[in-house]
């Protein structure tokens, strides 16, 4: 057992974590304490280093700027957001578009749509489309991370349109990215995905429009998110990458494309932790650590 | 500093501005909502009477 | 020159809150006319049909 170098790569991994893991939190620490708050240092340790979960949700709304860098200006403008939250919501109740009775995540769905100006007439409204289902997906998630109505709306709110806004452009070369890296780590299972015709209907929606809400729980997802909220949608490749990778076996067995597809929407949780690391590790590995320093 | 003091304004002020943005977005809302209401109520009314 | 900075910035950001307070009665107003000509439509409707 001593002898597994897997093994010890891992332990000497954790215990340099560990160690390390304090002495990153102090440097968080310190640059929370600035005012107005570095925006781009704080991208950069999130880019790094795990975000420890009691700061985690801070840095994401001054990230996502649902909060401005000035931490003088953070109870203010908090008040603001919560206004405007009610004011939204008590309109969408006067009009009918929703009551006590609808489930949070369609509320904010309507709540978005009014701030984006694509609200429907109350009448014409019909299932929800692709785009709907996809801030839906994100809203659920974020409803499990988050318990303030307040905060959980504004943080879908600002993620959506910073992922958007940053991202847009890019989203649509994710696919080739990914069969890229995977032409470089697993040559063999990529040739098997392409000649079962399972590569092109790989979940991509899933995992790259809706950043794999719905697909891993939570915990794991907000390490993900951590990485795209500081400024990554490359890690969503190498997540994407990772579960392949981790389920290799598995899917060489499949020959029918809805099965590798069946699988791939419902992988199992018990393994997520895991998958996310080490997609980390090789998102570092193929991109590079950012390395401004902290 | 002075440039910090500036920031920090200009963020407060955009802050406090996307309150009335989302403000005239429900009036708007309201107002397409009350036209439609009314002609419709104006039209079954005589049917009322 | 720092303390001017200061007193316009804070005039902005009033006259930006003075801007919502308005924009806010308008919405107020339009929301209570629309429960009104709600019920009335309601109240109408069994006799119109």
């Amino acid at each position: 057992m001593a002898d597994d170098p897997q093994r010890n790569f891992r332990s000497s991994y954790y215990e340099k974590v560990g160690f390390r893991g304090v002495e990153e939190k102090k440097s968080l620490e310190i640059l929370l304490k600035d005012n107005p708050l570095d925006l781009e240092k704080l991208s950069t340790f999130s880019q790094r280093f795990p975000l420890p979960s009691m700061y985690r949700m801070h840095v994401w709304k001054v990230l996502l700027g649902m909060l401005p860098p000035h931490s003088d200006s953070h109870t203010m403008v908090g008040g603001y957001r919560k206004e405007q939250y009610h004011d939204i919501l008590e309109a969408l109740e006067v009009m009918r578009y929703v009551n006590s009775s609808t489930p949070c995540t369609h509320v904010y769905l309507r709540m978005f749509q009014l701030e984006s100006q694509v609200l429907p007439r109350c009448s014409e409204i019909s299932a929800p489309d692709e785009e709907n289902e996809d801030f839906l997906s994100i809203s659920r998630a974020m409803e499990e991370i988050i318990d303030d109505p307040i905060d959980c709306y504004w943080l879908i709110k600002c993620f959506v349109n910073q992922f958007h806004t940053k991202f847009g452009d890019s989203i649509p070369h994710l696919p080739k990215s990914l069969e890229h890296y995977l032409s470089q780590e697993e040559p063999r299972l990529l040739k098997h995905l392409k000649n079962t015709g399972a590569l092109a209907q790989l979940p991509y929606s899933l995992w790259f429009r809706r950043c794999f809400a719905g697909c891993l729980p939570e915990s794991s997802l907000q390490r993900v998110w951590d990485k795209v909220i500081s400024g990554s949608c490359k890690i969503l490749v190498f997540v994407a990458l990772e579960i392949l990778l981790s389920y290799k076996i598995m899917l060489l067995g499949i020959t029918r494309p809805e099965g590798v597809v069946r699988f791939l929407c419902n992988i199992p949780q018990e393994n997520t932790d895991a998958i996310v690391t080490k997609a980390i590790e090789l998102w570092h590995k193929y991109c590079g650590t950012p390395m401004h320093a902290v | 500093f002075l440039e910090d003091v500036k920031c920090q304004a200009k963020a407060e002020l955009q802050d406090s501005d996307s309150r009335y943005q989302a403000q005239r977005r429900i009036t708007q809302l309201l107002q397409t909502e009350l036209l439609q209401l009314y002609s419709r109520v104006e039209t079954e009314a005589p049917a009322g009477t």
